[in-house]
């Protein structure tokens, strides 16, 4: 059975919940030591405490491989959902449907994402349902020994020797060609980056694409792949210097005029980005994030950061006219027409 | 197969409310309409009507047959062979013309050849000129093609002397919202009528009256509208669903229903997520999603949807989510007849999924029926947690029925074994997600967004045990997946029992689903012949005990299947003993709905109050293709 | 499940070559290779060898255990519980000891707690500081972790007395491409050696000793890597797939295979295409356009791939397509056990899709099987142009087996039914692809590509006639599915028979796939108790007329399966009449391959020849799950 | 069964194949009268005839809708397989792969390509299958009677009045995205644009994308819809005149400077692109590619012609290094290694 923690005293380290970092914690991994998928799992254990999620309205869902067991690793006072291989994203619309008060965070990995999983991948982007999706990209099968992946860059090698024949499939310049509203890509290795783009993933109001390298090192962090941690870090160009202002509280910071924006989401906090280059990329513009996606990509580089937001186009619970009272709650009365209402569209059937 | 029969024919003594009317026409001429407002005329007039329409599988173009089987006794089912046929399909015009039974009458395109083998003797002929009728009359260009369906609506009416106020009402029905187009009907109607009256005496000897005490305050509706108000009254609030024949009219009744009783008018939310999937896969997703968060949901499918569903349909089982699919079934394997009826997804939505696995499924037999069930399908999978089927077909699914008004439903929602915070409070957080505490092998459940720390748990579709914590222990394995075995049995006392009709004779029949309709008929039919029957109407799987006792105690059970592969009496004999299984198998499985002929030929045979012979078949004649590929 | 059970323990009288090693580890530390080398060693000694490794389905960090049973006989099963126990994971630590059989023997790491449960006095103790040992003697880092495995191998040579000069001669064979590896090792295994011979004498019964006359000559391989060469040798051109466990290195291996022998020397071309696609969807897909352009085609996958291979499984059968699906099966429904083996598709596979369908399986029971049946699959399915199932399991695919070298095939392939331009050319076009020439169900066809203007046909899902085109019509329908139907009797001649051993005893086996090495065991275990039983192994499906006379001419006969649902036990119910109906099942479903006592206990107890006490397990103690959720 | 047609005398419409054009029709259409996809089937008609396609040859594919029953209508002497819904991708790579001398043509809906086909789509782009596929995109399900596919516009609305409450999926831009080697987009209705490109698509050494609007004259065709007739043929936006010069053929013309520019296709044909506004779209350019439709989607119009062409991009059976010589015609002795490497093997496998 699960033992009922204990709701420590309040303390310094607590957060506006009142619960401590440790309260985000889940089981411990039974990833390989290194995987980037655990550096991930401990981002989002700050960034989940830093915001202030309550993990009784969490819902963890996953599909299957190794990122996908990432959601038993972190709060475990959460309900969680490791589904079936590349279906996550139909699992989490129907919980969300049911119960529209739900925080959906889905962990899933490449394979899950671009090869088995991108229909649904598509698909739940074109319904822009609120959720945060993180795709934890390592160019591999991780969980079934190394094969690759949908996302392998052509031309890198398979721990056997094997060179990839394939074009990746880029699982965040398919999502902005599919109109998706919030795009980011980061490396597990950058905590500074991941944990703002969570945060605003948290508070954005539509899915949140989440494509986070994160190197296999058992399967894929040799000489010759393109998602190693050496490679990685070697071709990650950062586009900006990013700063999440919760909504629930105050922070005035002054940046001198001119290097840096903000965006503000969806639940009121604010995303501010400071440039790195001069002619610093504007993630509003959704023709200018596929340029830069497809330069970098020619390059062999990574562009991370925040690639394109739009934070106020519409959620599948809006566009479907939903209530804010979670479905499952309605009961006979709320849900059966009224008998008088029913006894007249009887009397329309007959004769 | 449509039997053509023998039978006494008469010109002379009238035969009156107990014939097969059956119109021939090509797809996507709007014939569809004329053919029902003759079905609610005749309905109108007090007689028992079953309309069957046989449809092709495009949008416009190909043969498309609709059947009004009339009867006093309210037969339900197809009978074979028409006794009035109106034939407005050239490619088919033979074929309908030898397929009507002798004594019969046809009202057919004048130009159609009445020669060589359709040039009957034993048969009336009615030749009106529909085409250049419509040409001539008919001014208004774009309504010619749709009006022009309307004259033959006169000339039937005329055949079978229904009042022409009958065909007029059935319009001001058919036309509620639009009373003007009325007139404008009638007028092609009575270009029909009185071409007839003014060329022909009636000389064939079926023809309606009107009569009472059989449909009065009756209803008239298909299937996939009973379900889907059903699904409705039953508090879905999540439904998702990818468009299939003859599925889709199940959520699109449905939303229907939901914009007109679940949104608030005050602030025009709706009380319900109806989700047009991108597939099956993705619709069988949502639905589970939605069930493990609480809400009642449920997916409409047929055959190949209900295969890409296999998947999902393990992890609801193992992982314990109610789930209710809908599975209105047509003719398989693979795409196979997309607009024909079969009872062929039984033996593998039992059993869907890779591994051991065995699901409730239901068998609704009327409209009525597919309303209930539609509700109780929510109840049964949130009491089981786990999957359960709504076995339609399209036969039931597409076709009108007569039915008793339904009934508002007295009782509250079955929500099942669910914790609430406060529950979990009261068991100071001392509880296990897949622990049998009440034997009955269904465990304890919490939702997401439960607020209470011991509320949480993880579900997966991997080994796990009690406390639902990972597990890859043999003896835990063997003994959760024995305990979800278990509530398969629990299930044979929650599903809808079987209707029996025992008087102790030595012959029994058991059916489920449409094939009802026509083991009614053979009943009464092989009684007449001096073979009395017994009837047992299996309503769900499991079998209950009930089923199971009346089976063991007859000495031969005839198992009626829509199916090739005899597969509910394979489940069946499953279930039975060696020494207890008297099983014989009969089958129906050409896509038409099943007629009495079908249920009683083979048991007169094998009873030996029958030869073969009786029941052999003319083989028909094939249709010819030119055009249809 | 592992089978505690009593054993006359002697400390004295030694047991040679008749036992089972136990190595209870940590995945992903290397010590796969260390229980290779074991294995390899003991079987270079001329002594039987069953290798059977129960792993977890994650990559590093989870228990595992790796079992070598030895016997005399060559018994290939897992013996219930191990004698010689090394043990170095701490999780499993009490679980793994409570284990072992009386009067064996751990050797262990030496800070695990010998107290409490795990202080047992009725085995021997052998604890050695492998930790210290690696870290004190290991200099290079990089290879400390795999090295120090390379110890443990030491300390059990010395506890079974295998001389060092077999372990170095394994290492070499393992170490064939790199034979300066072989030193290091032998340095590591010296010190787990030396500490032994240093610390201990030796006070269990439990030793190994060269012996001959039973592995001489043979081969040691994995299923998959049989069922791979299988494949390659039944001229296999196109194989797609999608990773899933157990069956991933079927098409692994097939592809080395490939290289090695499909790739022209001069071109480098290569006669082979394997397509890793992107799901299980894509690879039935890719299989099916293949098989239908004339490519021996095949698909390999698992449990969930079956699943999702559905639909397209139906349209092969429906459309009449050549189509080879291998099914290493794995503990299901859902994801399940991904690690774990079992018999459990094995109804869903023979009846996979929605609407009537019935597809042959091939059911191999031994590495030699998998290579024969990988063969045959090609000709049956290119033979009657549809599905064909090979059933293999993870305990045959993944664990390695003894066998004599392959036989070199000396037929040519079946290539079934195929016209070519000069057959039309001779015909004068006249053919129809659907036609039952024959009188066996099975149609011709023609491939894309024949250069003849009558070769082309249209290929569909949907109705059509003899002549391949487009029907609705109902007799058209029940008469083509009534032919594929005939295919499955047809198939009864064509598949592998099975394999009987008939005495005329009243009682009878009947198992199948890799029960068959725990019904040897358990045949001679009964005899030697007074119970002599006939036995036949059923190597396919649908049964052979051979198979059936055999079950129904025995008074009982007890039907095994690896699956909670008696899945073969039902299909064979359906095919019996009533009267010829005695068979009793047989069920082992925990995920570990199956031993003797599963299938002795059952019958035993049955036939009155044993109490159920008997065998009845003491519970097996739970692992402690910290860490691993 | 099939009659055998007689091969007609030699004559002036005989093309390079000694077919008329008669010998490139199929069945008669069972499609709705004015339906775009029997315009489009006309098309192919004369672009098989007219580029001599030899009928043996060709493999015609398709998945399940009114567009996917298209090839019984034409070239009756080609094999062809109306597999299952969404999953003509799949089918048509096993049929190359098994005999790499067919010439595959896929016809598939918009339903079949982007709501259930969409993952098989995207992975056949990915290998790059030497392949025709023709979408015939009309906004709708037809063969299921009208409701929305994922191709419908945002606000385009429903015979019913229902209007779509989602972005599209563009099938050209998908494409680009992936990394498509050929795609064009046409209009049913447009004959001088479809025909070429199709005879194009024929050249192509790779996937060749065909996006073809064709509307549906029974339930997409309203006021309101956006894939109706009226809107299409008013907000067509054509790139190119277009002009096919097959290799076979030895035809000189003189273009003025400036006003066109040529394709050298993978078989040798060309294609030449004459500009119809001054800053003419550079279809090797994918960037401007993905620009131009996004731009014009915003617009709500489609721009038609050639969109994008690599013609040197490897396709699958050459990243295979498959033979030329079908697969399917291997025989016993080509297949198995020889005995002695048999021998070789299982002494490998002894002790
Ligand atoms: C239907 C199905 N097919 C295949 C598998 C086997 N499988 C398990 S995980 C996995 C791939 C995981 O790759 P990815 O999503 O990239 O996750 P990673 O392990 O790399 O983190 C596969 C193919 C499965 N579980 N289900
Ligand atoms: C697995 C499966 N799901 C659903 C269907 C029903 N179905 C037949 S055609 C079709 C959609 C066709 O749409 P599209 O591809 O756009 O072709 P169109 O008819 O519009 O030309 C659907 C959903 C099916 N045949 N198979
Ligand atoms: S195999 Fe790779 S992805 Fe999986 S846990 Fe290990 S390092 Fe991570
Ligand atoms: S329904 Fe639409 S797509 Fe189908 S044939 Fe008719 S017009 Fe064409
Ligand atoms: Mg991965
Ligand atoms: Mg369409």
């Amino acid at each position: 059975m699960i033992d009922t923690p204990q709701r420590p005293a309040p303390a310094a380290n607590l957060n506006r919940v009142q619960l401590t970092r440790d309260a985000y914690k889940g089981a411990a991994t039974t990833l390989c030591a290194g995987c980037g998928h655990n550096a991930i799992t401990n981002h989002i254990v700050r960034a989940f405490w830093e915001y202030g999620v309550e993990p009784h309205k969490l819902a963890k869902m996953s599909g299957i491989g190794c990122s996908s067991k990432a959601p038993t690793y972190f709060v475990s006072q959460s309900h969680g959902f490791n589904g079936v291989h590349g279906r996550m994203p139909s699992l989490s619309t129907g919980a969300k449907l049911a119960n529209r008060e739900l925080m959906v965070v889905g962990v899933s990995g490449d394979g899950d994402t671009a090869s088995i999983g991108l229909g649904q991948y598509a698909h739940l982007i074109r319904r822009n349902l609120n959720m945060v999706y993180i795709c934890e990209n390592n160019g591999v099968y991780g969980l079934t020994k190394g094969q690759f992946s949908a996302t392998a860059d052509i031309g890198s090698v398979q721990k056997g020797g094997k060179p990839n024949e394939f074009e990746t499939i880029d699982v965040c310049g398919m999502a902005i060609e599919l109109g998706a509203s919030f795009v980011a890509r980061s490396f597990s290795g950058d905590s500074k980056q991941v944990v703002p783009l969570l945060k605003a993933a948290l508070s954005h109001g539509g899915t949140a694409i989440l494509d986070i390298i994160s190197p296999c090192v058992t399967f894929n962090d040799h000489a010759g792949s393109t998602k190693s941690y050496a490679y990685v870090k070697e071709h990650d160009i950062e586009l900006q210097d990013l700063d999440f202002i919760p909504y629930f509280e105050n922070i005035e910071v002054d940046y001198p005029e001119g290097t840096s924006t903000e965006v503000t989401l969806h639940d009121g906090s604010h995303l501010r980005l400071r440039k790195i280059a001069p002619d610093a990329h504007d993630p509003t513009d959704r023709i200018a994030a596929m340029t830069l996606i497809h330069e970098a990509r020619q390059k062999g580089e990574f562009v991370t950061g925040l690639l394109y937001i739009n934070p106020d186009m519409k959620d599948l619970c809006e566009r479907e006219n939903l209530p804010q009272r979670p479905l499952r709650d309605f009961a006979e009365a709320d849900l059966r027409p009224s008998r008088e209402q029913f006894d007249a569209l009887m009397r329309d059937y007959v004769g | 197969m449509l039997a053509v029969q023998e039978r006494p024919a008469s010109q002379l003594k009238p035969v009156v409310n107990n014939f097969t009317f059956q119109a021939a026409t090509i797809n996507g001429t709007g014939s569809q309409s004329s053919n029902l407002v003759i079905t609610r005329a005749l309905f109108a007039m007090g007689i028992p009507v079953a309309p069957k329409n046989v449809f092709p599988s495009n949008i416009e173009g190909l043969p498309t047959w609709f059947n009004i089987r009339i009867s006093p006794e309210g037969y339900q089912c197809l009978a074979g062979a028409a006794d009035v046929l109106l034939a407005l399909n050239p490619a088919t015009w033979q074929r309908d013309v030898l397929g009507v039974r002798s004594g019969g009458a046809v009202i057919h395109e004048a130009n159609y050849p009445v020669a060589g083998p359709t040039k009957r003797d034993d048969i009336s002929y009615y030749a009106v000129p529909f085409h250049k009728l419509g040409r001539d009359n008919i001014d208004n260009a774009d309504l010619r093609k749709y009006l022009s369906n309307m004259i033959y609506v006169g000339s039937v009416a005329w055949a079978l002397e229904i009042p022409l106020d009958e065909i007029e009402g059935a319009l001001r029905q058919q036309f509620k919202r639009k009373p003007s187009a009325v007139e404008l009907n009638m007028t092609s109607v009575r270009l029909g009528w009185d071409y007839c009256v003014e060329h022909y005496t009636k000389t064939d000897p079926f023809r309606v009256r009107p009569m009472s005490g059989r449909v009065e305050g009756k209803m008239l509706l298909e299937g996939n509208q009973a379900l889907a108000l059903g699904v409705l009254m039953g508090g879905c609030t999540v439904a998702a669903w990818y468009p299939i024949t003859p599925s889709s009219s199940v959520c699109e009744y449905l939303e229907t229903f939901a914009n007109r009783y679940r949104v608030d008018p005050k602030t025009g939310e709706k009380r319900m997520a109806i989700i047009q999937a991108e597939d099956e896969l993705a619709a069988v997703g949502i639905a589970v999603g939605a069930g493990w968060a609480g809400a009642r949901a449920m997916t409409s499918t047929s055959g190949p949807g209900i295969s890409l569903m296999a998947e999902f349909t393990g992890l609801a089982y193992f992982a314990e989510i109610p789930l209710v699919i809908c599975d209105v079934q047509r003719m398989g394997p693979s795409t196979g007849l997309p607009t024909r009826t079969a009872q062929g997804d039984i033996s593998f939505a039992h059993t869907l999924s890779h591994g051991d696995t065995k699901h409730p499924l239901l068998l609704p037999a009327t409209v009525e029926e597919a309303y209930e069930f539609g509700q109780a399908a929510f109840d049964l999978a949130e009491r089981l947690q786990g999957p359960v089927f709504v076995m339609s077909d399209l036969d039931l699914g597409m076709n009108l029925w007569m039915s008793d008004p339904f009934k508002y439903p007295e009782t509250p929602y079955d929500r099942g074994k669910v914790l609430t915070a406060e529950d979990l409070e009261r068991l100071k957080g001392d509880w296990g997600r897949y622990r049998d505490v009440d034997g009955d092998g269904i465990p304890f459940r919490t939702l997401p967004g439960t607020n209470h720390p011991a509320a949480a748990y993880f579900t997966r579709g991997t080994g796990h045990d009690e406390d639902a914590r990972y597990s890859e222990l043999p003896e835990v394995w063997e003994r959760v997946l024995e305990r979800i075995g278990k509530k398969y049995e629990t299930a044979r006392d929650l599903v809808p029992p079987a209707i029996v009709e025992d008087h102790g004779h030595d012959v029994a029949i058991l059916a489920y689903g449409t094939s009802h309709h026509a083991v009614v008929e053979a009943r009464d039919a092989m009684a007449a012949r001096g073979l009395e029957t017994d009837y047992i109407r299996v309503r769900a799987l499991p079998f209950t005990e009930d089923a199971l006792r009346f089976v063991r105690s007859h000495k031969r059970v005839y198992v009626v299947d829509q199916n090739r592969d005899r597969q509910l009496f394979s489940i069946l004999r499953l279930e039975l003993k060696p020494e207890e299984d008297h099983l014989i198998s009969v089958r129906h499985f050409d896509g038409t709905p099943i007629s009495a002929v079908a249920v009683m030929g083979p048991i007169l045979v094998a009873e030996g109050k029958a030869s073969a012979d009786e029941f052999t078949q003319a083989p028909p004649v094939p249709v010819v293709t030119a055009g249809i590929e």
